[in-house]
């Protein structure tokens, strides 16, 4: 059992990586697994470093590729175990993300997205969001929480033990390299303290009793031979998906509700948004924002009844449209005019959108 | 008070990233709401890096900024690098005349220029360069007290300071060499 | 293929057994790291030889210069600098 | 005279007694392994602690072959999902299950890495000189000369080197005191389950990392009847020795 | 120079596997690189067969990372290069076509998609349309052609090499395991017989002349220092994606003209709509068939105009709606109701299309 | 007394003129060791026919650095792309330049089969005991209880076993007549010359596989000043023996 | 002449791909419309295997079936596997009575028994048992001539003809003996 | 964990030195590779112990069976075989 480290509330000002190795802890994850990569080195780092207090355990792998299904390693023994990557590194982990997804391992993955496509650049995008979301050779059975600052890492990495263990689905916490290098204050609590219980985790391998004398021995697999087992599986799952997607979903609005603009923005941008939103406000333009919080499963509804009353939707991102075609698939029958600004790679800033929005409502005003 | 917002430019070896930690750890410790982003390079040396700092009394959105309320700039490359973070009637800018070979051409609120690292090198030390430009920072924004900001490098150097106890010294006085660098606090 | 860098620095006449080498220090080159210093076989034997400089290398940190004097023009600090900022003429 | 028998047939414990004949071809080398490594595992009473976790490649058929708990994995992923495990849950006796593709080709970086690392767990390798799972292509380990679908006129050693040498790879970078490292050949079955028993012992015994590699038969691939089957593995042994290469002294009693 | 196995026009009857393998060799193809992996096999064993005869190159790597890789390196040689794979050997390769689609590398890859998430089934499914198109952790800066029949194999594969190597963006050849095991009768032909110049392809290492010298050595690179590179990189690409798209686009309808209900379908799916069609229209229900070939560009006017004269749309993928989500993020404002049949990893017949037509049919007219 | 100078700095011709100072922090044994590579490429004339390949990880850095053709790759990929160029040119002198992350770590399966494959090429892999590039943490390489970002308390070698031995394995699964591997160091930079070019010549003369690693420096990672550098570098040579492991007799005569 | 489906299911030794593939290559030497497509397990040998072959006058679109006109099933396996091809009154069903323990238990227009394991092992030789299975097939569908299949025949096993002239015999004689188990060509 | 298995097969009594040994070969586990044919000792002296026999295995090949006058029981075919399809009791 893994020793908590925080058993009061604490505020503590420190970056978003630091964040998710004390969120980690406090969710008494058990195992961490990993491989360098910038920009989420910091939570191995302090993950490891953490390790005399914490009673917990580390590896560091030879790739990410190993990361990922050491990971699945610890879930199949019945640990919280989990693992952090970005970028190339998140790419070749699919490897591993697409075992998950077919034997639904409760493994959890925070992905600090960086510039993309290939090496890039090492700190910032949103680039990796449908990596996040439908990446592998599969059909995107997974969970995405977007977290948008230090407060979110913690509160959400915990979720994500909890929802990965209970679903049985993988779950990713998708957040950015911005997020893991910033500091700003978070409060850090015990999850009890919160009314939250760790969800019990239970082995495939290595279960009480005696295989094959007390209880059959596990014997999990990801390779069927026909395609009829195959269709079985997926429309299981997808049964499955749909039916506790209404308790997985999330997305938080700032004044969207008469918002005649609605800019729908995930992750560290929509805090740009809301400081854009500020700006317009007190010019007097009606801008609200749609933040989808799971970006897999999608609240749907909200999100189409938001677009409905809106003018016009802008999407906004640090990607060319990840998010906007993950968005449009559920808004098809609408017929609110939609706009773009994209920032591939690029931070974007609440003057940005400012400026973005104003020009919408010129054509708004003229049209 | 509004949202003071500092953009701090240098050469990946200048300890731009290290200043930025101080300054907002001050301002964290004076209970402000405070974000701190760094941006750099991929060289773990040399490349430019860049740290945005935002101290308020209020919550803050925007991770990043568009515009500095104080541009710093170390080097020429970051003179070059931070120009776009510069609004020609608000910001300040401050900027290394021992350093920078060329000179800002932008508009600005105003520009200053100090001789930080000649100040370093030959009166105090080069390992002190950061001391000074902190000192620079917390004179020409106002916004942290230099006792928070005094704690800050206690906080983070302390375990140094107790092995050298001259360094303490030496760290509080950069610190004030670079507060008499600046006049007044800017009108931020 | 034609753009040609500048160069700056310092120059070092009179160096090397019989005064005949000329040791150039690229200040435009040199960031400071003083791994030459350590090899500089007249530092070994104790003597004062390569050391730093009060001019400053391209990351505004110390370079390094040679005592002429002392200075036996033999090239292994140009050899293992990492940045090719030391060139000795002979 | 064929009739019902009431008397199982005779294998292992650590076999699955539920499953009826396996899913390899007739005549695989996968199949006379697993047995002796089932047989490996009963003398030594580690069913319990033992995690067996099957590569993609012949030993995904495996996957429910053992009684022993386990994991099917992707292609090349067994070490690192077998050290996940024993990492997560020290004592396991971690047993990676996997083919000379696998563990050569697409997995050597986790083979190696495990080995240098000393990761706790055993590394069971098949080499049958070919990709049989996916019809019979070259494989590290194909012989000088050897036809496979993707060498149509036999490899060629100049164009795509000598064959792989497992065992001598691991030893060079493992240590002769914590680490185990064999080659055995499904010829010789009571030597295949000394090294076998030797290989888990230094696992269980919390020693170190344990390779084993066993020459075997992929008869289907090799389009060999029962005679050519025996006689390319006599052509593998003259090739690759069998043999011991690195062997603890705790180990040495263990038969 | 590779040797031409067809000057005149020959029809054979070979599968789909073998079909690439003789297209290459057509197009001139100078090497393949590749690893093994069902059901694509058999492109790799009958390039390997027929090198005596080509005195082509070919490669077997040690994996599907190294294949994508060393693709590169033949690509950056001058040669036109590909390689074969599907399934989890798509999905780590997306790390070396996450390096094409920066740097704007002519690959060429053919994916014969297999069951999926994971190992899962070794023939059939069109389950890797999404990591085909926007694989890796970038924007989906592809080519993607998917083929239907082997005479599509034929043709695209020939082609893909000329996209490639005319407007450097890394092609897809995107089919599937039926595809690749199938065997039908082919028109083998010289590309120049149809007028079609292969587009020569030139060297950025080792080209003629010496570096430094007569020429700049060739430098180039994947990583950048900073996001504005990043920015700008990314903007070029859309700009010359967006300039170049209506050249590329290319679709396929049969009797949409008059269809009241559209089927939209990729691939060998869309055969078995064609069947469907005959009967149904035998029956005097109008339907009709649209068919991306290009999956990326989509071929987005016809489509929506497709969609717009229809009442009635119905996607059928042997997946779980990769098709329909590319579609319906092109498709945003229209209003035609759209139902779904997928079957993922699983083979449509035209029967279950009639039926799953009648069915909407019926809807149709009570409503 | 700081001038305009007109004499540029003495480098190799295979070394771009054209950037100035490299990209590398101060005191960086990459520049070493690139520079080094260069006077070996200039003294056997292979300017022309080379290509150079570096990987992600420091060595990204010298994706300009060379005046030879030049190409960056992913981490630890260098390997598969500068054969894929061998492959595609026959008569290449290809050269993959990487880091002891990128060559033992996540691309080691290519190492071990581009050498038993007898791939015509040289890996050059430079070992600064760390991962340089991200900021330090462990690498393969990292010495027995040397402190990184992730051994925060000083690697263990029971928890993550002992350094990696690059050289020893290649050496173990190549050919004393067909194969050049040897390990070098800055500290020896003549005789660090001496095993590029013998390398290089073996590839160069189509023999084979060609591998070098060089024990470097990373002061910023390490945080040690110019004199504690250097002692660093004597630990490493006191665990990594520096020398030759295979030499073709063709070679020898290379000085 | 209309669409011919065939759905061929054994066993993965059985030789049911060869057989599929001989018969398609028959139609396809008499310029009909073809398509086959194979269907097997993950195992090399052992799982059930099916071949989808359909023969046509006019181009074909769906490339597998829904329902064969002809199934046939050579293993308990494949009958369990191949029922859901079986259109209660359209298809004809042929299995092998001499390996299936099973009968079938589905409806269809025709089932027919036939002993083809046994007659292959008891009369000619295990190897030519796919031979028999082609000749039932030929004749029960009546789509394609007997001389075209032997051509395909002969174009398949040449070389081992050439070496042993016996074989092409005991081959043709196996087709034969398969044509005839069947009476007369199903009405499909 | 109780599902067991119907197995079939042939029973050869008899077998042995001392004929003491019964082999049991069966057929519901028996694909006929052979391999056990060549392990025989008594084979390999050239004398026709272990043969194919008329019964086929589950894949409708020919199965083996023992001759029970010349089998030793010594158990190498039983060891040998992948499919666990011999077995010997003494
Ligand atoms: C990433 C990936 N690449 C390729 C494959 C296809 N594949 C399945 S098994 C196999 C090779 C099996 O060869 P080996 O490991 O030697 O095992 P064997 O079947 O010979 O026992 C391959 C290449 C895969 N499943 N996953
Ligand atoms: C697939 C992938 N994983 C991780 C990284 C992050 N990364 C960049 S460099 C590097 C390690 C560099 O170490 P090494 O190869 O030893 O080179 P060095 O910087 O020490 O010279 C890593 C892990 C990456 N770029 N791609
Ligand atoms: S001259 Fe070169 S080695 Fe010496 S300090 Fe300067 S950069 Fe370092
Ligand atoms: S040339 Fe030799 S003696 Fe002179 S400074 Fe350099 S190392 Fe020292
Ligand atoms: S293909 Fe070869 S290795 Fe695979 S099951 Fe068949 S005989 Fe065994
Ligand atoms: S981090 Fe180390 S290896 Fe990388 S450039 Fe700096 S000193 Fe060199
Ligand atoms: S008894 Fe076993 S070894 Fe002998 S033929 Fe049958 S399956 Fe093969
Ligand atoms: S028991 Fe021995 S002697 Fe008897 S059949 Fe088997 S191998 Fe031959
Ligand atoms: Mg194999
Ligand atoms: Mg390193």
């Amino acid at each position: 059992m893994v020793n908590k480290l925080i058993t009061e509330d604490t505020k503590l000002f420190m970056t978003g990586n630091e964040t998710v190795a004390y969120a980690a802890v406090a969710a008494q994850a058990d195992i961490m697994y990993g491989y360098p990569i910038t920009p989420q080195n910091e939570v191995m780092h302090t993950w490891a470093k953490l390790l005399p207090k914490t009673g917990a355990l580390f590896l560091q792998t030879e790739d990410e590729i190993s990361a990922g299904f050491a990971t699945l390693g610890g879930v199949v023994a019945g640990k919280r175990a989990f693992t952090a990557t970005a970028g190339p590194g998140h790419v070749i982990m699919q490897d591993a993300m697409s075992m998950a997804e077919m034997m639904r391992l409760p493994a959890v993955y925070v992905v600090l997205a960086r510039g993309g496509p290939s090496t890039a650049t090492v700190i910032y995008s949103q680039q990796e969001t449908t990596l996040a979301v439908f990446g592998g050779n599969g059909e995107g059975f997974r969970i995405v929480y977007s977290t948008w600052s230090n407060q979110d890492l913690y509160d959400y990495t915990i979720k994500s033990f909890n929802t990965a263990w209970k679903y049985r689905y993988p779950t990713y916490v998708l957040a950015d390299g911005y997020q893991g290098k910033m500091r700003e204050p978070v409060v850090c609590y015990d999850p009890a303290s919160r009314g939250i219980t760790m969800v019990p985790t239970d082995p495939y391998v290595r279960a009480k009793g005696r295989p094959g004398v007390d209880r059959p021995p596990c014997h999990i697999r990801n390779a069927f031979s026909v395609e009829e087992e195959l269709l079985e599986a997926m429309e299981d799952y997808q049964k499955d998906f749909d039916r506790i997607a209404p308790e997985i979903e999330e997305y938080y609005t700032y004044k969207a509700d008469d918002a005649e603009i609605l800019v729908i923005a995930h992750g560290i941008v929509a805090r740009s948004v809301v400081t854009a939103v500020d700006i317009l406000r007190e010019e007097g333009i009606k801008v609200g924002l749609f933040r989808p919080v799971t970006l897999r499963p999608l609240a749907v509804k909200p999100l189409r009844e938001a677009v409905s009353r809106a003018k016009q939707v802008l999407f906004t991102e640090s990607a060319l449209g990840q998010l906007a075609r993950i968005c449009l698939e559920q808004m098809y029958g609408l017929t609110t005019p939609y706009d773009t600004y994209y920032r591939p790679g690029y931070g974007i800033v609440g003057e940005d959108i400012v400026q973005k929005v104003k020009q919408m409502q010129k054509n708004l005003v003229t049209t | 008070m509004a949202r003071s917002r500092i953009a701090l430019g240098g050469e990946g070896g200048q300890g731009v990233q290290a200043i930025a930690k101080i300054l907002v750890e001050a301002a964290y410790l004076e209970n402000k709401n405070v974000i701190y982003i760094p941006n750099f390079g991929i060289e773990q040396r040399g490349g430019v890096s860049i740290a945005f700092s935002q101290i308020s009394d209020d919550p803050i959105g925007e991770a990043k900024f568009a515009k500095g309320d104080i541009v710093i700039m170390l080097s020429d490359r970051a003179l070059e690098r931070c120009a776009q973070y510069v609004d020609p009637d608000k910001s300040i800018v401050i900027y290394d005349t021992s350093v920078c070979e060329t000179k800002p051409t932008f508009k600005a609120k105003d520009i200053i220029g100090i001789p930080a690292t000649k100040m370093a090198l030959e009166d105090l030390s080069p390992r002190v360069f950061n001391m000074i430009i902190l000192g620079v920072i917390v004179k020409a924004t106002g916004i942290i007290q230099v006792d928070s900001c005094k704690k800050a490098i206690e906080d983070a150097f302390g375990s140094k300071f107790k092995d050298k106890p001259e360094l303490r010294e030496l760290n509080f006085k950069a610190l004030e060499e670079g507060m008499n660098l600046i006049k007044s606090p800017a009108q931020v | 293929m034609t753009v040609k860098l500048q160069h700056k620095g310092m120059v070092f006449k009179g160096c090397g057994k019989n005064n005949e080498a000329t040791y150039y220090l690229y200040t435009s080159m040199c960031k400071g790291c003083g791994l030459c210093i350590i090899k500089c076989p007249v530092n070994a034997k104790g003597e004062k030889c390569l050391q730093w400089s009060k001019e400053v290398g391209i990351y505004a940190t110390p370079a390094v210069e040679p005592n002429p004097d002392l200075c036996v023009a033999c090239g292994m600090c140009e050899t293992i600098c990492p940045d090719r900022a030391i060139r000795i003429e002979k | 005279m064929v009739q019902i028998l009431d008397i199982p047939p005779k294998q292992a414990d650590a076999v699955n007694c539920e499953i009826g004949p396996s899913k390899f071809c007739p005549g695989c080398g996968h199949g006379i392994t697993l047995n002796t490594l089932g047989f490996a595992i009963d003398e030594l009473e580690l069913k319990e602690r033992s995690v067996f976790g099957c590569d993609i490649g012949c030993s995904l058929l495996a996957w429910n072959f053992m009684s022993v708990d386990s994991v099917q994995t992707h292609h090349g992923r067994t070490t690192p999902v077998i050290y996940g495990i024993t990492r997560a849950v020290p004592g396991t006796v971690g047993i990676a299950y996997m083919g000379d593709g696998g563990g050569y080709a697409i997995g050597a970086q986790h083979l190696v890495n495990a080995a240098t690392r000393n990761e706790k767990m055993m590394v069971l390798l098949v080499n049958n000189t070919n990709y049989g799972m996916t019809g019979g292509q070259m494989a590290p380990t194909t012989l000088p000369g050897q036809k496979t679908e993707t060498t149509p006129y036999g490899r060629d050693i100049e164009a795509h080197g000598k064959p792989f040498l497992g065992p001598e790879m691991v030893a060079s970078i493992t240590d002769e005191k914590l680490n185990y490292v064999a080659r055995g050949s499904v010829n010789n079955l009571r030597q295949l389950k000394t090294f076998l028993k030797r290989a888990l012992t230094n696992v269980a015994d919390g020693r170190g990392f344990s390779f084993v590699e066993v020459l075997s038969l992929c008869p289907l691939n090799w389009r060999t009847n029962n005679v050519d089957t025996w006689e390319r593995l006599k052509e593998m042994e003259s090739f690759y020795k069998v043999g011991e290469l690195k062997v603890p002294e705790e180990v040495k009693g263990v038969k």
